[in-house]
């Protein structure tokens, strides 16, 4: 049985099961944004895996009709790298969440990013515990009150971006549940890389932290509180896109001008710099929030280097075999 | 041994090399164990590091020492107490005399005795002087000397010449037991191939305690130990058990078919596993050093997905880290293998130390009821065997299997009959490629009617998409389930799915039926053989059933245990197996609890079991 | 119950409210039941949630139910089955039907039986029609539209409206079993205090059901269920497992003189405790949500180590991270409470469902000897008594104690007589301010003759500096140790501290040797008691020994199980009380397992019971 | 009994604990560094704790003096949280290793340093796993040849420092074993620090990871290699103070002069911007490599802010007790 992937439309992505998510949650809209995507990959469904944690956002991988993998909490890297390691033909997504992936399995996160696993990890950042109804999370705001926190929490948050970055993360990019196109071009683009890519959904939960980003994201603060990153583009937003950032000693200071052309001295992005500091400068910015593509540079993915270390030694053995094996580096004797 | 009469055969030796950690004395003892068992002896090892980290020279933590005992007759252990003991240092005097019989032979490096050494060790007064010694044959000589001497012409720098001491000792114990000093010379020919003036410097101190011994009137005679005749004939090598277990895995891997992936993160005493199983690449053997031990498990279980032999490997507390996703592996039933290198517990412990005390641990350790096959080898060799056995348990029932093995077995040593790879059977495995239910559709947990495997759909077969998770499933479609009968149908299916498990009988060892069964498991095997043997020669009527498969039980177990009077279990824990059998089958089996951090000695067992016996 | 006859007095009643996630039957419930205990009622509740995600309005796992059971008489479990259910959708009529026994009433809202959620309930045709419920008693109303017409004047938007249906509902079963309106219309306006429309839509809502059922004739009876005579005298409350658990470990704190530190990391269903244990912080509650299950016991441990009354609660799969921490907790012999709410595994499993599998799990899923304290509170009140018992055994012998409940404890409610915390005896602390060893040296690990307990020596403490960690240590100074000896004897000994505790007689319900004995524990006590109530009453020799303490068990329960002729275990798992009991005592105890995620009913417990006796 | 802290000298802070590491280990330094400021800190001995998790470098412990916890792998981080909140008087030091720290502990470390916690972590850094005899590290370069990796490791090294700063560490500084001034230093300013104080230190390892840091450290090449970071002092570095970095664009340069005038553009060293760009920067240098103070911010250590949250519970609940507990936000009814 071969399938024609030429063929492949969103709908044979959808897999038969119910979708249990709250209504209204941002989710769905992710959902909807990676299926549609999905048969413009070009990637046989077969060979397609979502792996993700626990979750509401971890159940992703039961709506698509792909393989698909829901782990236990937090570890859902540590599958997907065996996995790859396994099979690195497969395409393999990443689905995780603010706690998920940067609380119980933080370290599991950082560590299959810095060994630049080629897989793509999409992390929906609702700043809050969903499925065990409304605890906060480590990006959650210091002072959130929730059922854990009645007075208020005390954990300073973490940058999901930041956090990428320092475990030297290739391709790092960010993107939102409310704006399907951005996130199309976003998750096609992460699948284009080699090597690992990491992706921040911005995403509400209307439950438990409903308008958790309206702050940027509500339509009509969203022209003037988003700026939209383009390689090779200046940093220009705003409803009259007469607004952008420039550079100041070590740092990016908001501009705004007059008319229509755009001064010389707003900064152009270069996702492409080998240094993390331009891609680190931007995720500090929150008013306007960057997304896009924060940084994409190459490095030998790992799966890719561990298929070259065992063809070397394949080479390097002459075919020898366990007979062989057994012998090896040991003295042998012969009993009559 | 006594050193009475000159020109003596042995049946059996026992002799410890006892060192500072900088003394080579695990290089010596193993090159003591290879070139013994080259020339046919049978052999039996139990190297005993110091804790994790060094101590500084001189002192007792700091103490390396390496047991041999070598025969012409079965060889099951390394032996209780040391005929013979090579002291280095006074540290490793004081750290090893009280395992010495009355009568044995101390070879000591007078040399090291100095006040500050003397210091270090914790003795008030030089012991060769002092009476001590009194009730043993000493022999001291100031061996740094004489090396330094027989090296005066090399030119390497003296901390170098020192560091040939220990080969100058090892001449000495080649002239005792009348051992050839060829393998060592060409092992170190190779070992320092780019260094040669090592090498010279090296051959000439082991010669020259070979010659030392010889001229000079230090021992009263030699010794000598025939080869065995007991061993089947055929081409061997040594074998530690952490190496024979890398090789089972990776024959298990090829056997089936499969690339091998093994998930580990270093721990004493399980990280040699992952070192040996990273120079078998050539044979598709992806190794993966991970962050932390459930990132281990986990990576397994995702290559186990994706149809690879997944193993993870690791010790006691890396168990317990495990513990979680190994109940996944329960609950989608994918085949893995969890290797467990005991070590001396709870908590850090004593993790140079050999214990069984995970048994319970690797049985119900886990939330929810979430069974596994256990096996457990009983030799260094076996660790082979069993690690392919297990594979294929594992592989025919889809469904986890641990290998509890322990610090004495992973780094013990025995004489291994090289296996010959085409006698060994292809191993089946349950992949499908094509949709088992209506319309084509893959029903992921149909059971098949024999083995109560799941067909095994891996990622990459077209038209078997599908999801798996942690969450209970419904029997035969493999969809999530809330439904309270299917619960219940499914937590009896997964323990059956390990009772259906096809393992051989237990091993008989002794009448079939009498006054006392000895049941053990693992690596106390030789102790235990050793010392039934020992009381079956003495006219006692003792039997021991030996088991290597735990979960299940063999099926004759049951039966065995109610044919005789009294039933006895040894084990290096407070009873764990004890308990098992004592729940199971209701036998009022008595429990013989050892956890002293070392293996049980023959001794102890042949007392106990007297006692027993006479009770 | 039959609603034959009019004006009839019961003397217990079930009745389950079910509708969608979003119809606020946890809330009808809750109110029932709160209603019902104020007026003296004795009352047992079970809430059964979907599953963790709220699914899509109208489908079958969507369905959330609450059932009680309240009556004059000692009521003990929830009830087998409801004799009325109020189904607010086709999927809660379908989700419950199977649990309806021939004759119950059934009140369904007639209005949400619409072509489109009799589809998303997988119904073909309309039962209400279709004859599907013709064993039932039936009263379909159209409740939507009954609840709008009562609001009309109110200005709020039509959802609010529709929202207060439920209350609509409830008022209609106040009416049924004679039950006053105020404790709910109080209730109302406290709850929604800022929001006076909605306190007036729903009081509305509430009367209007009351009184359409007055009015109309649908119900040809409404029943008496008069005030409890048994309850003891005093002031009440109800309580939820987790609430009192929450209430108990600060309390126990309290009594101690010590703060209460509690970290844990949410999981279903253990979260409620750290949430409720968030709101104690005035009495010095320091609550810390972990970044994962590790660092909660650890930082816990940490707690411990600074000298306060250090608690780590989660679930079974939280329990399988924390065992190598729990590990080092016993080998520095630190007090730790560690609360196991457990769910159904294995792995995820069915995370809102309930189950008893975790008991083998606590007491063995450690890497080597590593013993622990076991309690099992038996009902959601003695959550409350439980939680402090373990505190002081914790802290009197310095080790770590698991509190074993479930989700059925912990949802549970029963009527809770508020204690008078003078009356709860103070906790002694094993505080060390100066040294007790040789020239005021501390020995950090002498231990008490008695207890065993070593002296707890907090940083902060002058002239006590020390280290402690998990490498095995000397007995008496508490230093690293290697001694074989030494490390046999601290396993035993620290086995010993378990079996020190002293803990109180188990519970004999019956008669005090006989036919058969009944050993159960946790939270299935309920419903075993009055199982076998039943059979005694139906002239049965049976008696329930209830375990309380598992590790260690009672002193009594050895001759206990000896003056039975037969011993049956029920648990919600495969047999792991029984397989303890079993291997401890040599008692052939008969096994009852049961793994359906939901507690026993009493008439399947009645049923094997009686199958028991007569065999 | 209370101890006269005046008095205090180096010698009361060595234990009666033989020393265990190898002969030349780079710990031994860093033990005598510490054993020397100790007195000069001002605090009982009583009221020190060691806490650290397990490797050679958290044997440490023992070797002091005070109070010590040698926990499990990993989890010193949660330990020293649990301890801090239940006495926040106490001053907490925590050692760690590189694989201690960064591999198992990675995402203990992260926590504990994005919650500020008041204590002070130093990772000893020798690029190996010491205790378990030599394995590759998290800090290990690729390609490194060990016990596990035969044919080189595949994964990216971490850097210790920018993940520290991506964790939103407030102070975070960089030492090394054979400088037993400047360890001093940096030991006393991380301890003055309130809030969480991360120190990496370059530690050698002579068994298993011999000269991991002689490429800069090296007698020879040290004063060419090093860059040492003071506060408000252009970076200059060299054995004759003639090199330098100077800012262009987003980059730090190097730049070198004649004669004894430090150039203006040398760019002067700020520990104390809010923005972590610039120490970020600082940390994608290796040649040369700066140590020293790179990043020291205030903020409220989560231990102080959990007491003051029971503070004001406690002043809020006017004195009620166990018996108002008991009622708290339940209805009640009495029985007769
Ligand atoms: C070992 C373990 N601990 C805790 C849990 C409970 N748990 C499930 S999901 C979750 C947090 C989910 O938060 P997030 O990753 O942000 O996902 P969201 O639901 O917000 O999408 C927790 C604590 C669990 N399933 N397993
Ligand atoms: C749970 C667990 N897993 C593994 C180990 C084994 N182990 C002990 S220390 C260590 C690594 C130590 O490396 P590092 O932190 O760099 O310390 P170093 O010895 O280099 O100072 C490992 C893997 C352990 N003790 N516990
Ligand atoms: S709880 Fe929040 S995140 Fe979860 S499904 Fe509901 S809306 Fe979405
Ligand atoms: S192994 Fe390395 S780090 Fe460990 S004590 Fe020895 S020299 Fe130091
Ligand atoms: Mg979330
Ligand atoms: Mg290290």
């Amino acid at each position: 049985m071969t399938s024609a992937v030429v063929q492949l439309k969103k709908k044979d992505f959808v897999s038969d099961q119910d979708v249990r998510w709250c209504p209204g949650c941002g989710d769905y809209a992710i959902l909807n944004a990676m299926q549609r995507i999905m048969p413009e990959l070009g990637v046989p469904k077969e060979k397609i895996v979502f792996v993700s944690g626990i979750g509401c956002s971890s159940r992703f991988p039961y709506y698509m009709n792909t393989y698909g993998f829901h782990t236990i909490h937090g570890r859902a890297p540590a599958f997907a790298t065996g996995l790859k390691c396994t099979n690195p033909d497969l395409t393999v997504w990443l689905v995780t969440g603010d706690g998920d992936g940067l609380s119980i399995g933080g370290n599991h996160l950082l560590h299959v990013i810095r060994r630049n696993v080629d897989i793509n990890i999409l992390l929906f950042n609702n700043k809050i515990y969903g499925l065990t109804k409304g605890q906060y999370s480590p990006t959650s705001e210091v002072g959130t009150v929730t059922k854990s926190t009645p007075l208020g929490s005390l954990d300073r948050p973490l940058n999901p971006l930041r956090f990428a970055l320092a475990s030297e993360a290739t391709f790092v990019a960010r993107t939102y549940d409310t704006d399907l196109k951005h996130m199309q071009q976003v998750f096609k683009a992460a699948a284009a890389h080699k090597g690992v890519s990491f992706v921040e959904i911005l995403q509400n939960c209307p439950i438990f932290n409903d308008g958790c980003w309206t702050e940027n994201l509500a339509k009509k603060v969203r022209k003037d509180k988003v700026l939209f990153l383009e390689h090779g583009k200046p940093m220009v937003y705003g409803a009259d896109k007469n607004r952008g950032l420039k550079l100041d000693g070590l740092a990016l200071e908001k501009t705004s001008w007059e008319g229509d052309e755009t001064p010389a001295d707003v900064f152009v992005h270069d996702s492409t710099v080998e240094s993390s500091v331009l891609a680190t400068l931007l995720t500090e910015f929150t008013d306007p929030i960057p997304v896009g593509i924060f940084r994409e540079v190459q490095a030998q993915p790992y799966d890719e280097a561990l298929i070259n270390q065992l063809d070397v030694a394949k080479d390097k053995s002459k075919g020898q075999g366990l007979a062989e094996l057994y012998r090896q580096g040991a003295n042998t004797w012969t009993v009559e | 041994m006594t050193t009475a009469a000159p020109g003596i055969s042995r049946d059996r030796v026992t002799i410890r090399f006892a060192g500072d950690s900088g003394d080579g004395m695990q290089l010596t003892g193993t090159q003591f164990t290879t070139t013994s068992a080259m020339i046919g002896n049978d052999v039996s090892t139990f190297p005993d590091f110091p804790a994790e980290i060094r101590a500084p020279a001189g002192t007792l933590p700091g103490v390396s020492g390496f047991q041999i005992q070598f025969g012409s007759v079965n060889i099951r252990t390394p032996g209780d107490a040391p005929d013979v003991l090579v002291a280095m240092n006074p540290a490793a005097l004081k750290v090893n005399l009280h395992d010495l019989p009355d009568g044995a032979t101390i070879l000591v490096n007078e040399d090291s005795f100095s006040e500050s050494n003397l210091k270090k060790a914790g003795y008030a007064s030089n012991p060769l002087e002092d009476g001590t010694l009194k009730a043993f044959r000493v022999v001291k000589q100031p061996i740094t000397t004489l090396t330094r001497e027989a090296l005066k012409e090399i030119g390497i720098d003296s901390g170098s010449k020192d560091r040939c001491k220990n080969l100058f000792a090892l001449g000495v114990m080649y002239w005792l037991y009348d051992r050839p000093l060829e393998p060592t010379l060409e092992w170190l020919s190779t070992k320092f191939k780019k260094k040669p003036l090592l090498v010279e410097a090296n051959h000439i101190a082991l010669k020259a305690g070979f010659h030392f011994a010889d001229t000079t009137e230090v021992f009263t005679s030699h010794y000598q130990v025939p080869a065995a005749t007991h061993l089947p004939a055929g081409e061997y090598r040594q074998v530690m058990g952490n190496e024979a277990l890398a090789l089972g895995l990776t024959t298990a891997a090829q056997k089936a078919g499969l690339p091998l992936f093994y998930g580990s993160y270093p721990i004493t005493p399980a990280s040699d596993v992952l070192h040996h199983l990273s120079q078998h690449k050539h044979l598709d053997v992806r190794t993966f050093q991970a962050e932390d031990e459930m990132a281990a498990v986990c990576a397994s279980i995702g290559a186990a997905f994706g149809g690879a032999m997944a193993v993870t490997g690791t010790s006691g507390p890396g168990v317990a880290l495990k513990a979680e996703a190994i109940g996944l592996a329960v609950m989608i039933e994918l085949p893995l293998i969890i290797v467990n290198v005991q070590r001396a517990g709870p908590s850090t412990g004593m993790p140079t130390k050999t214990e069984q005390a995970d048994l319970l641990q690797v049985m119900f350790g886990r939330n929810g009821e979430s069974p596994c096959g256990v096996v457990a080898p009983a030799t260094p060799g076996e660790c082979f065997t069993l690690a392919i056995e297990a594979c294929r348990l594992a592989l025919t029932h889809m469904v986890p299997v641990f290998i509890l093995t322990d610090g004495y077995l992973a780094n013990g040593a025995e004489p291994w009959l090289l296996p010959n790879p085409d006698d060994i059977p292809e191993i089946k495995v349950n992949f499908i490629t094509e949709g088992n239910g209506p319309d084509g559709v893959l029903n992921g947990y149909q059971h098949d009617p024999e083995t109560l495997a799941r067909p095994w759909a891996i990622p990459g077969t077209p038209g078997l998409e599908h999801r798996i998770g942690g969450l209970e499933k419904w029997d035969v479609t493999g969809h999530i389930s809330y439904d309270p009968e299917n619960h219940h149908h499914m937590c009896k299916l997964r323990a059956e799915k390990i009772e259906r498990m096809v393992v051989p009988d237990a091993e008989l060892i002794g009448p079939e039926e009498g006054e006392l069964l000895v049941v053990s498991w693992g690596g106390t095997y030789g102790a235990v053989l050793t010392a039934a043997e020992e009381l079956r020669l003495a006219g006692k009527e003792i039997t021991v059933c030996h088991l290597r498969y735990i979960n299940p039980f063999p099926k004759n177990l049951e039966a065995t245990l109610r044919k005789f009077k009294k039933v006895i279990v040894p084990e290096l824990n407070l009873g764990q197996l004890c308990m098992m059998i004592r729940a199971k089958f209701m036998v009022d089996a008595i429990s013989y609890p050892k956890v002293h951090g070392r293996p049980f000695q023959v001794a102890e067992l042949v007392a106990k079991f007297s006692e027993v016996l006479s009770d």
